[in-house]
């Protein structure tokens, strides 16, 4: 399994702050994204916006990183604290 | 985002990191930033701090005619890894700027105008320490840590875009 | 010293200089610098405190073994030019930074290890004037205002030289 | 006249913070000072050393500065306050 996690606008857009996901074996976060997009419609293209970051395992990561079973992906967009 | 895996190396600093929805006391943090030491060998000299608080204010006029004023910010944020970043965030200063303690209080939830949002502290032996130190942990905060405002206005709402300067900032420390 | 007088402009910043024997107490201080703006208008997004205080430490083994563990600082001052030089660092750092309030406030007389000495607080619309300006304030007083520390030792006591490093530290700023 | 004030370790060493001097006319303040060191002897040499800071009406000013009837003058050495 994956947890997937959304943030922000982001969040607002999907309507929902995390779900899981099957674990595919060698999936990138490219992939296992565009897979998520053609499942749920066009609203989900905001996942793969340029500006959206993301993250595994609560660490920044580029697109191409491979996911591992049971690993936690979130999405965001850029952040704006301090 | 945060790209310095390396800085998380051990350091003897008292390091205090706190997401929180409550306010916070200037005065109190400073006193427990003080009693991370034994009084009888002060070595503290300097002690900086940063306050980052809700303006009221928008510089854009037209934003202004269309939304009203601005009431509150709401920030959200993604528990865990917020703490994770804003440690390590402080790590990376103290190995460039060695302190011998810090405090980093970010708020989440609903701000209303002229609330603090957060407070970096730091003690160090010197000024150039402490003062470099917290600003760049505030500048290395502003980019890296995964908290997102929200600004609610009379009439509208909506989430406030990462500023240019915010990079131009952080770029700047890696001169 | 002060070769700035041209600074000494018009500004509509508050800037407060106290000197005095009492210690402070920095949240006091915090709201006060707050109470200085109109309250439905709150313009404050940033303040920076500096807070400097006696450490115990002498780097130099050689002095501690001399004169035995540093027990306060004796701090005299010339009265009336140090007010007037604080204010024109104020200024100073206003027309370069500019700030919505500044507090100066700097002790005098016999502190203990651990006693704050001087305290600089600069609240600004934006952290950059905040923080650079905080910064600015105690570089420039350190080489401005007319202040003398006398460090008193378990077994002597002497007058605390001016240090290089502060007369690189304002060369900084004129670059 | 003209009011003089010593501080630090220069009021220290002449054992006065302040005194009165008569005023004359086109007086630098190194030639006040040369008078000065030859009317109370050696120990006032400090006031000539070359880090002494020279100060008239509350601003530092050089030794070539002409002195008016009715300044305060002030010796110190380098400031060390913060």
């Amino acid at each position: 399994m994956i947890k997937l996690l959304f943030f922000a606008r982001i969040k607002e857009r999907l309507g929902k702050s995390e779900m899981t996901i099957d674990f595919v074996e060698n999936q990138s976060l490219q992939t296992l994204t565009q897979e998520l997009i053609k499942k749920h419609g066009d609203e989900w293209q905001i996942l793969l916006e340029p500006d959206t970051v993301f993250s595994c395992n609560q660490r920044v990561v580029d697109r191409d990183h491979i996911v591992a079973d049971g690993d936690e992906v979130a999405y965001f967009p850029p952040v704006t604290g301090g | 985002m945060s790209n310095h895996k390396s800085a998380l190396q051990y350091t003897n600093a008292d390091i205090h990191i706190n997401v929180q929805s409550e306010g916070f006391d200037l005065s109190d943090e400073m006193l427990q930033l003080q009693n991370c030491f034994d009084k009888q060998d002060q070595e503290i000299g300097a002690i900086s701090s940063f306050t980052g608080q809700v303006r009221s204010t928008e510089e854009d006029q037209s934003v202004v005619d269309k939304s009203g004023k601005l009431l509150a910010l709401s920030i959200e944020h993604y528990p865990g890894m917020t703490e994770k970043s804003l440690l390590e965030t402080c790590q990376l200063a103290n190995k460039r700027w060695p302190f011998k303690a810090c405090r980093v209080l970010h708020r989440v939830g609903y701000l209303t105008v002229g609330q603090p949002i957060v407070l970096v502290l730091v003690a160090a032996s010197h000024r150039e320490q402490a003062m470099k130190a917290c600003e760049f942990i505030i500048d290395h905060l502003k980019t890296a840590a995964p908290f997102w405002k929200k600004a609610i206005f009379e009439n509208t709402a909506h989430w406030v875009e990462a500023k240019p300067s915010d990079q131009l900032a952080i770029k700047r420390w890696q001169e």
